[in-house]
Protein backbone atom coordinates (compact mmCIF):
# COMPACT_ATOMS: atom_id res chain seq x y z
CA UNK A 1 0.00 0.00 0.00
CA UNK A 2 1.36 3.64 -0.88
CA UNK A 3 0.31 6.76 0.17
CA UNK A 4 1.47 10.14 -1.75
CA UNK A 5 0.85 13.22 -1.02
CA UNK A 6 2.16 16.49 -2.40
CA UNK A 7 0.75 19.79 0.25
CA UNK A 8 1.68 23.15 1.36
CA UNK A 9 1.06 22.38 4.54
CA UNK A 10 3.41 20.45 7.37
CA UNK A 11 3.10 17.00 8.71
CA UNK A 12 3.40 14.85 11.71
CA UNK A 13 6.17 12.67 11.11
CA UNK A 14 4.65 11.02 14.83
CA UNK A 15 1.41 10.63 13.65
CA UNK A 16 2.51 9.63 9.98
CA UNK A 17 4.58 6.82 11.62
CA UNK A 18 1.46 5.59 13.61
CA UNK A 19 -0.39 5.47 10.20
CA UNK A 20 2.19 3.34 8.81
CA UNK A 21 2.26 0.74 11.16
CA UNK A 22 -1.55 0.81 11.25
CA UNK A 23 -1.44 0.29 7.86
CA UNK A 24 1.12 -2.69 7.82
CA UNK A 25 0.16 -5.40 10.37
CA UNK A 26 3.44 -7.96 10.88
CA UNK A 27 5.72 -5.13 10.00
CA UNK A 28 8.99 -5.94 11.62
CA UNK A 29 10.80 -2.42 11.43
CA UNK A 30 9.82 0.71 9.88
CA UNK A 31 12.07 3.59 8.60
CA UNK A 32 11.39 7.38 8.73
CA UNK A 33 13.30 9.85 6.57
CA UNK A 34 12.56 13.37 7.12
CA UNK A 35 14.19 16.03 5.01
CA UNK A 36 14.62 19.35 7.09
CA UNK A 37 15.51 22.98 4.66
CA UNK A 38 19.04 23.85 5.15
CA UNK A 39 19.98 27.61 5.87
CA UNK A 40 22.76 27.82 3.67
CA UNK A 41 23.11 27.53 -0.58
CA UNK A 42 23.19 24.97 -1.95
CA UNK A 43 25.32 26.03 -4.66
CA UNK A 44 27.88 27.13 -1.99
CA UNK A 45 27.90 31.21 -2.24
CA UNK A 46 27.90 30.97 1.43
CA UNK A 47 24.86 33.06 1.52
CA UNK A 48 22.16 32.31 4.36
CA UNK A 49 19.14 30.87 2.31
CA UNK A 50 16.26 32.85 3.80
CA UNK A 51 13.37 30.73 2.26
CA UNK A 52 12.61 27.85 -0.43
CA UNK A 53 10.43 28.30 -2.66
CA UNK A 54 8.90 25.02 -4.14
CA UNK A 55 6.79 24.42 -7.26
CA UNK A 56 5.50 21.18 -9.15
CA UNK A 57 3.51 19.94 -12.19
CA UNK A 58 -0.18 18.84 -10.48
CA UNK A 59 -0.67 15.52 -11.61
CA UNK A 60 2.63 14.79 -13.22
CA UNK A 61 4.32 14.96 -9.91
CA UNK A 62 2.48 12.40 -8.15
CA UNK A 63 3.22 10.20 -10.97
CA UNK A 64 6.78 10.26 -11.25
CA UNK A 65 7.29 9.41 -7.55
CA UNK A 66 4.49 6.51 -7.61
CA UNK A 67 6.61 5.58 -10.74
CA UNK A 68 9.86 5.75 -8.10
CA UNK A 69 7.55 4.13 -5.26
CA UNK A 70 6.42 1.23 -7.67
CA UNK A 71 10.07 0.44 -8.49
CA UNK A 72 10.68 0.14 -4.96
CA UNK A 73 8.08 -1.95 -4.31
CA UNK A 74 9.20 -4.09 -7.05
CA UNK A 75 12.82 -4.65 -5.68
CA UNK A 76 11.44 -5.29 -2.11
CA UNK A 77 8.87 -6.62 -0.11
CA UNK A 78 7.20 -3.32 1.53
CA UNK A 79 4.06 -3.42 3.38
CA UNK A 80 3.58 0.06 3.47
CA UNK A 81 5.51 3.24 1.55
CA UNK A 82 4.31 6.90 2.49
CA UNK A 83 5.94 9.77 0.47
CA UNK A 84 4.89 13.33 1.45
CA UNK A 85 6.33 16.70 -0.47
CA UNK A 86 5.82 20.26 0.63
CA UNK A 87 5.43 22.83 -1.79
CA UNK A 88 5.27 26.52 -1.57
CA UNK A 89 7.46 29.38 0.73
CA UNK A 90 9.77 27.12 3.22
CA UNK A 91 12.08 28.45 5.57
CA UNK A 92 15.27 26.53 7.00
CA UNK A 93 14.78 24.47 9.83
CA UNK A 94 10.70 23.29 8.06
CA UNK A 95 10.43 19.98 7.21
CA UNK A 96 10.37 19.44 3.64
CA UNK A 97 10.22 15.29 2.56
CA UNK A 98 9.21 12.31 4.35
CA UNK A 99 9.57 8.81 3.02
CA UNK A 100 8.14 6.17 5.38
CA UNK A 101 8.57 2.57 4.67
CA UNK A 102 7.35 -0.70 6.76
CA UNK A 103 8.71 -4.08 5.74
CA UNK A 104 9.37 -7.55 7.55
CA UNK A 105 13.01 -7.06 7.72
CA UNK A 106 15.03 -3.95 8.56
CA UNK A 107 17.69 -4.75 5.75
CA UNK A 108 14.37 -4.03 3.23
CA UNK A 109 12.92 -1.13 5.02
CA UNK A 110 16.68 0.69 5.39
CA UNK A 111 17.52 0.33 1.28
CA UNK A 112 13.83 1.20 -0.41
CA UNK A 113 13.55 4.20 1.69
CA UNK A 114 17.26 4.87 0.73
CA UNK A 115 16.40 4.27 -3.00
CA UNK A 116 13.16 6.52 -2.76
CA UNK A 117 14.85 9.15 -1.58
CA UNK A 118 17.97 9.34 -3.91
CA UNK A 119 15.24 9.07 -6.78
CA UNK A 120 13.66 10.99 -5.24
CA UNK A 121 16.44 14.20 -5.00
CA UNK A 122 17.29 13.55 -8.45
CA UNK A 123 14.09 12.32 -10.77
CA UNK A 124 11.15 14.13 -9.23
CA UNK A 125 9.51 17.03 -10.82
CA UNK A 126 9.90 19.63 -8.51
CA UNK A 127 11.66 22.97 -9.27
CA UNK A 128 13.66 24.94 -6.44
CA UNK A 129 13.72 28.76 -6.00
CA UNK A 130 16.80 30.38 -3.39
CA UNK A 131 16.48 33.34 -1.57
CA UNK A 132 18.80 34.88 -0.55
CA UNK A 133 20.07 38.41 0.96
CA UNK A 134 21.86 39.13 -2.24
CA UNK A 135 18.77 37.62 -4.85
CA UNK A 136 17.09 34.51 -5.73
CA UNK A 137 18.07 32.24 -7.99
CA UNK A 138 16.20 28.64 -9.74
CA UNK A 139 18.37 25.48 -8.34
CA UNK A 140 18.94 22.83 -10.23
CA UNK A 141 19.71 18.88 -9.42
CA UNK A 142 23.19 18.30 -7.27
CA UNK A 143 26.02 16.38 -8.93
CA UNK A 144 25.74 14.29 -5.54
CA UNK A 145 22.35 13.46 -5.97
CA UNK A 146 22.90 11.97 -9.58
CA UNK A 147 25.66 9.88 -8.27
CA UNK A 148 23.51 8.76 -5.71
CA UNK A 149 21.29 7.76 -7.90
CA UNK A 150 23.79 6.13 -10.33
CA UNK A 151 24.01 3.51 -7.26
CA UNK A 152 20.85 2.04 -7.53
CA UNK A 153 21.19 1.86 -11.38
CA UNK A 154 24.72 -0.14 -11.52
CA UNK A 155 23.20 -2.99 -8.96
CA UNK A 156 20.24 -3.24 -10.83
CA UNK A 157 22.43 -5.09 -13.87
CA UNK B 1 -8.25 23.59 -28.16
CA UNK B 2 -4.35 23.49 -26.34
CA UNK B 3 -3.92 23.71 -23.02
CA UNK B 4 -0.63 25.12 -22.31
CA UNK B 5 1.00 25.65 -18.88
CA UNK B 6 4.18 27.14 -17.83
CA UNK B 7 6.42 26.73 -14.72
CA UNK B 8 8.87 27.92 -12.85
CA UNK B 9 11.73 30.03 -14.47
CA UNK B 10 9.62 29.55 -17.85
CA UNK B 11 6.20 30.80 -16.05
CA UNK B 12 8.41 33.99 -14.07
CA UNK B 13 10.04 35.05 -17.95
CA UNK B 14 6.65 34.81 -19.91
CA UNK B 15 4.91 36.52 -17.38
CA UNK B 16 1.97 33.95 -17.86
CA UNK B 17 0.96 30.62 -16.01
CA UNK B 18 -1.52 29.02 -18.03
CA UNK B 19 -3.35 29.77 -21.11
CA UNK B 20 -5.89 28.10 -23.69
CA UNK B 21 -4.86 28.56 -27.51
CA UNK B 22 -6.71 27.00 -30.38
CA UNK B 23 -4.72 24.49 -32.33
CA UNK B 24 -2.90 26.47 -35.09
CA UNK B 25 -3.29 25.42 -38.53
CA UNK B 26 -0.73 23.02 -39.70
CA UNK B 27 0.99 22.31 -36.45
CA UNK B 28 1.16 18.05 -35.91
CA UNK B 29 4.24 18.11 -33.49
CA UNK B 30 5.95 19.84 -31.00
CA UNK B 31 8.42 21.50 -33.25
CA UNK B 32 5.60 22.89 -35.23
CA UNK B 33 3.57 24.60 -32.00
CA UNK B 34 7.23 26.20 -31.59
CA UNK B 35 7.37 27.62 -34.38
CA UNK B 36 4.39 28.82 -34.37
CA UNK B 37 4.19 30.52 -31.03
CA UNK B 38 7.69 31.98 -31.91
CA UNK B 39 6.11 33.49 -34.40
CA UNK B 40 3.19 34.57 -33.46
CA UNK B 41 3.99 35.59 -30.34
CA UNK B 42 6.73 38.13 -29.19
CA UNK B 43 6.53 37.39 -25.56
CA UNK B 44 7.15 33.45 -26.18
CA UNK B 45 10.57 34.72 -28.85
CA UNK B 46 11.89 36.76 -25.82
CA UNK B 47 11.35 33.73 -22.87
CA UNK B 48 12.65 31.07 -25.15
CA UNK B 49 15.82 33.11 -25.82
CA UNK B 50 15.96 34.14 -22.49
CA UNK B 51 16.04 30.35 -21.16
CA UNK B 52 19.45 27.79 -21.38
CA UNK B 53 16.99 24.80 -21.62
CA UNK B 54 12.88 24.07 -22.40
CA UNK B 55 11.41 21.19 -21.67
CA UNK B 56 8.42 20.07 -23.47
CA UNK B 57 5.59 17.95 -21.58
CA UNK B 58 2.50 16.67 -23.76
CA UNK B 59 0.21 15.09 -21.64
CA UNK B 60 2.33 15.33 -18.45
CA UNK B 61 4.81 12.79 -20.62
CA UNK B 62 8.28 15.09 -21.49
CA UNK B 63 8.69 14.33 -25.24
CA UNK B 64 11.16 15.79 -28.23
CA UNK B 65 10.41 17.78 -30.86
CA UNK B 66 8.50 15.03 -33.15
CA UNK B 67 6.69 14.72 -30.22
CA UNK B 68 2.67 14.84 -31.85
CA UNK B 69 0.24 17.00 -30.67
CA UNK B 70 -3.58 16.54 -30.97
CA UNK B 71 -6.61 19.29 -30.57
CA UNK B 72 -7.13 19.05 -26.67
CA UNK B 73 -3.55 17.78 -25.51
CA UNK B 74 -2.06 19.32 -22.48
CA UNK B 75 1.12 21.04 -23.28
CA UNK B 76 3.89 22.32 -20.35
CA UNK B 77 6.80 24.26 -20.89
CA UNK B 78 9.54 24.45 -18.01
CA UNK B 79 13.13 24.58 -17.25
CA UNK B 80 14.77 21.35 -15.96
CA UNK B 81 13.60 20.18 -12.88
CA UNK B 82 15.45 20.07 -9.69
CA UNK B 83 14.32 16.98 -7.97
CA UNK B 84 13.05 16.43 -4.58
CA UNK C 1 25.26 14.51 21.05
CA UNK C 2 24.11 11.15 22.15
CA UNK C 3 21.56 9.45 24.71
CA UNK C 4 20.80 5.91 24.89
CA UNK C 5 17.65 4.45 27.17
CA UNK C 6 17.14 0.97 27.80
CA UNK C 7 13.41 0.65 29.49
CA UNK C 8 10.95 -1.12 30.33
CA UNK C 9 8.22 1.59 29.00
CA UNK C 10 7.86 2.33 25.28
CA UNK C 11 8.20 5.02 23.85
CA UNK C 12 6.73 7.72 20.93
CA UNK C 13 8.49 8.07 17.86
CA UNK C 14 6.81 11.19 17.78
CA UNK C 15 7.99 12.92 20.46
CA UNK C 16 11.63 11.25 19.88
CA UNK C 17 11.75 12.53 16.64
CA UNK C 18 10.77 15.98 17.64
CA UNK C 19 14.15 15.69 20.50
CA UNK C 20 16.28 14.79 17.53
CA UNK C 21 15.57 17.80 15.88
CA UNK C 22 15.86 19.76 18.99
CA UNK C 23 19.01 18.43 19.75
CA UNK C 24 20.52 19.08 16.03
CA UNK C 25 19.90 22.36 14.71
CA UNK C 26 21.05 22.81 10.99
CA UNK C 27 20.13 19.05 10.33
CA UNK C 28 19.21 18.42 6.90
CA UNK C 29 18.09 14.68 7.21
CA UNK C 30 16.81 12.76 10.20
CA UNK C 31 16.30 9.23 9.79
CA UNK C 32 14.10 6.78 12.24
CA UNK C 33 14.38 3.25 12.64
CA UNK C 34 11.58 1.09 14.69
CA UNK C 35 11.85 -2.12 15.12
CA UNK C 36 8.24 -3.84 16.00
CA UNK C 37 8.15 -7.50 17.33
CA UNK C 38 7.10 -10.05 14.83
CA UNK C 39 4.90 -13.03 15.35
CA UNK C 40 6.29 -15.65 13.86
CA UNK C 41 9.49 -18.19 15.84
CA UNK C 42 13.02 -16.42 15.38
CA UNK C 43 13.92 -20.31 14.65
CA UNK C 44 11.56 -21.15 11.74
CA UNK C 45 9.53 -23.69 13.71
CA UNK C 46 5.85 -21.69 12.65
CA UNK C 47 4.94 -21.47 15.77
CA UNK C 48 3.33 -18.12 17.06
CA UNK C 49 5.76 -16.22 19.35
CA UNK C 50 3.51 -15.15 21.83
CA UNK C 51 6.00 -12.82 23.91
CA UNK C 52 9.24 -12.36 24.39
CA UNK C 53 11.28 -11.39 26.77
CA UNK C 54 14.69 -9.12 27.41
CA UNK C 55 16.44 -9.00 29.79
CA UNK C 56 19.71 -6.96 30.29
CA UNK C 57 22.92 -6.51 32.12
CA UNK C 58 22.47 -2.75 33.55
CA UNK C 59 25.61 -1.06 33.11
CA UNK C 60 27.17 -3.25 30.47
CA UNK C 61 24.80 -3.31 27.96
CA UNK C 62 24.32 0.49 28.20
CA UNK C 63 28.22 1.10 27.63
CA UNK C 64 28.21 -1.82 24.69
CA UNK C 65 25.47 0.53 23.05
CA UNK C 66 27.59 3.60 23.54
CA UNK C 67 30.80 1.98 21.77
CA UNK C 68 28.34 1.46 18.95
CA UNK C 69 27.38 4.68 18.58
CA UNK C 70 30.70 6.37 19.20
CA UNK C 71 31.89 4.43 16.37
CA UNK C 72 28.91 5.51 14.26
CA UNK C 73 30.06 8.78 15.56
CA UNK C 74 33.81 8.31 14.42
CA UNK C 75 32.15 7.32 10.84
CA UNK C 76 30.30 10.20 9.85
CA UNK C 77 29.59 13.36 10.75
CA UNK C 78 26.29 13.46 12.90
CA UNK C 79 24.30 16.10 14.95
CA UNK C 80 22.21 13.55 17.15
CA UNK C 81 21.76 10.20 18.00
CA UNK C 82 19.04 8.26 20.04
CA UNK C 83 18.77 4.93 21.03
CA UNK C 84 16.03 3.21 22.69
CA UNK C 85 15.80 -0.55 23.74
CA UNK C 86 12.84 -1.73 25.86
CA UNK C 87 12.99 -5.08 28.01
CA UNK C 88 10.56 -6.79 30.28
CA UNK C 89 7.80 -8.59 28.51
CA UNK C 90 6.88 -7.79 24.95
CA UNK C 91 3.70 -8.85 22.62
CA UNK C 92 3.91 -9.16 18.77
CA UNK C 93 3.16 -5.70 17.13
CA UNK C 94 4.94 -4.05 20.39
CA UNK C 95 7.96 -1.53 19.98
CA UNK C 96 10.95 -3.44 20.46
CA UNK C 97 13.69 -0.57 19.21
CA UNK C 98 14.42 3.02 18.43
CA UNK C 99 17.35 4.64 16.62
CA UNK C 100 17.07 8.05 15.21
CA UNK C 101 20.33 9.94 13.73
CA UNK C 102 20.07 13.61 12.56
CA UNK C 103 22.81 14.94 10.26
CA UNK C 104 23.38 17.55 7.88
CA UNK C 105 22.73 14.95 4.65
CA UNK C 106 20.87 12.13 3.87
CA UNK C 107 23.46 9.27 2.95
CA UNK C 108 25.11 10.14 6.24
CA UNK C 109 21.94 9.82 8.42
CA UNK C 110 20.71 6.35 6.41
CA UNK C 111 24.01 4.79 6.79
CA UNK C 112 24.75 5.72 10.37
CA UNK C 113 20.87 4.72 11.36
CA UNK C 114 21.73 1.64 9.34
CA UNK C 115 25.06 0.48 10.78
CA UNK C 116 23.64 1.39 14.42
CA UNK C 117 20.94 -1.15 13.96
CA UNK C 118 23.37 -3.84 12.54
CA UNK C 119 25.57 -3.63 15.49
CA UNK C 120 22.56 -3.30 17.97
CA UNK C 121 21.65 -6.97 16.68
CA UNK C 122 24.24 -8.62 16.49
CA UNK C 123 26.72 -7.24 19.70
CA UNK C 124 24.20 -5.36 22.15
CA UNK C 125 24.27 -7.39 25.42
CA UNK C 126 20.40 -8.92 25.52
CA UNK C 127 19.08 -12.02 26.24
CA UNK C 128 15.87 -12.73 24.95
CA UNK C 129 13.40 -15.57 25.25
CA UNK C 130 10.53 -16.45 22.99
CA UNK C 131 7.27 -17.89 24.55
CA UNK C 132 5.47 -20.01 22.34
CA UNK C 133 2.28 -22.38 22.64
CA UNK C 134 4.90 -25.14 22.82
CA UNK C 135 6.80 -23.84 25.76
CA UNK C 136 9.62 -21.11 25.83
CA UNK C 137 13.17 -21.17 24.62
CA UNK C 138 16.06 -18.30 24.66
CA UNK C 139 17.28 -17.45 21.78
CA UNK C 140 20.70 -16.67 20.28
CA UNK C 141 22.08 -14.11 17.66
CA UNK C 142 20.68 -15.25 13.92
CA UNK C 143 23.26 -15.38 10.96
CA UNK C 144 21.71 -13.12 8.94
CA UNK C 145 22.37 -10.04 11.73
CA UNK C 146 26.19 -11.46 11.54
CA UNK C 147 26.29 -10.80 7.75
CA UNK C 148 24.67 -7.69 8.61
CA UNK C 149 27.89 -6.99 10.67
CA UNK C 150 30.26 -8.48 8.12
CA UNK C 151 29.42 -5.53 5.27
CA UNK C 152 30.59 -2.39 7.96
CA UNK C 153 33.72 -4.53 9.03
CA UNK C 154 34.61 -5.08 5.14
CA UNK C 155 34.33 -1.22 4.57
CA UNK C 156 36.28 -0.67 7.22
CA UNK C 157 39.60 -1.99 5.42
CA UNK D 1 33.76 -9.74 48.75
CA UNK D 2 32.76 -10.51 45.41
CA UNK D 3 29.20 -9.24 43.69
CA UNK D 4 28.26 -12.03 41.50
CA UNK D 5 25.78 -11.83 39.19
CA UNK D 6 24.03 -14.56 36.92
CA UNK D 7 21.79 -13.60 33.68
CA UNK D 8 19.03 -15.04 31.39
CA UNK D 9 19.69 -19.27 31.38
CA UNK D 10 22.60 -19.52 33.71
CA UNK D 11 20.13 -17.32 36.69
CA UNK D 12 17.36 -20.05 35.80
CA UNK D 13 19.39 -23.12 35.82
CA UNK D 14 21.01 -21.50 39.31
CA UNK D 15 17.55 -20.34 41.08
CA UNK D 16 19.61 -17.40 41.98
CA UNK D 17 20.16 -13.94 40.55
CA UNK D 18 22.67 -12.73 42.60
CA UNK D 19 24.72 -13.42 45.53
CA UNK D 20 28.05 -11.83 47.60
CA UNK D 21 31.34 -14.44 48.12
CA UNK D 22 33.99 -13.64 50.35
CA UNK D 23 36.94 -13.84 47.83
CA UNK D 24 38.17 -17.35 48.43
CA UNK D 25 41.77 -18.26 49.22
CA UNK D 26 44.05 -18.85 46.58
CA UNK D 27 41.52 -17.25 43.94
CA UNK D 28 43.35 -14.79 41.87
CA UNK D 29 41.49 -15.54 38.12
CA UNK D 30 38.12 -16.47 36.75
CA UNK D 31 39.80 -20.11 36.51
CA UNK D 32 40.53 -20.43 39.78
CA UNK D 33 36.70 -19.07 41.44
CA UNK D 34 35.32 -21.43 38.41
CA UNK D 35 37.21 -24.49 40.14
CA UNK D 36 36.39 -22.86 43.88
CA UNK D 37 32.74 -22.51 42.87
CA UNK D 38 32.11 -25.89 41.27
CA UNK D 39 33.97 -27.57 44.29
CA UNK D 40 31.85 -25.81 47.04
CA UNK D 41 28.32 -25.30 45.37
CA UNK D 42 26.77 -28.61 44.03
CA UNK D 43 24.03 -26.05 42.72
CA UNK D 44 26.28 -24.10 40.08
CA UNK D 45 28.63 -27.36 39.67
CA UNK D 46 25.18 -28.44 38.14
CA UNK D 47 24.47 -25.29 36.41
CA UNK D 48 27.58 -25.48 34.87
CA UNK D 49 27.00 -29.08 33.23
CA UNK D 50 23.85 -27.37 32.17
CA UNK D 51 24.88 -25.39 29.87
CA UNK D 52 26.23 -24.95 26.42
CA UNK D 53 28.43 -22.12 27.05
CA UNK D 54 28.53 -19.81 30.24
CA UNK D 55 30.66 -16.53 29.69
CA UNK D 56 32.05 -14.46 32.40
CA UNK D 57 32.47 -10.46 33.19
CA UNK D 58 34.79 -9.56 35.43
CA UNK D 59 33.38 -5.29 36.21
CA UNK D 60 31.36 -5.88 33.20
CA UNK D 61 34.02 -6.86 30.99
CA UNK D 62 33.62 -10.16 29.09
CA UNK D 63 36.93 -12.13 30.28
CA UNK D 64 39.10 -15.47 30.00
CA UNK D 65 39.77 -18.07 32.32
CA UNK D 66 43.00 -16.24 32.42
CA UNK D 67 41.42 -12.76 33.87
CA UNK D 68 42.15 -11.76 37.03
CA UNK D 69 40.06 -11.38 39.75
CA UNK D 70 40.57 -9.13 43.13
CA UNK D 71 38.54 -8.31 46.26
CA UNK D 72 35.64 -5.94 45.29
CA UNK D 73 35.26 -7.14 41.78
CA UNK D 74 31.47 -7.87 40.15
CA UNK D 75 31.53 -11.37 38.49
CA UNK D 76 28.92 -12.35 36.15
CA UNK D 77 28.00 -15.24 34.98
CA UNK D 78 25.40 -15.42 31.72
CA UNK D 79 25.08 -17.43 28.25
CA UNK D 80 25.96 -16.01 24.98
CA UNK D 81 23.93 -13.07 24.15
CA UNK D 82 21.18 -12.54 21.63
CA UNK D 83 21.75 -8.96 20.14
CA UNK D 84 19.47 -6.34 20.11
Amino acid sequence: MERISIQTDDFDVGAEYRQICADAPGAGAVVTFSGLVRNFHEAGSGDEVRELRLEHYPGMTEQRILDIVRQAERRWELLAVRVIHRIGALRPGDQIVFAGVAARHRGEAFQAANFIMDYLKSEAAFWKKQVTQSGSEWISTRGSDKQALSRWQASAD
Amino acid sequence: MLHIHYFAAVREALGREVEQVELPRGVTTVADLIRHLRGADSAFERMIASQEQVLVAVNQAVTGGDGPIRDGDEIAFFPPMSGG
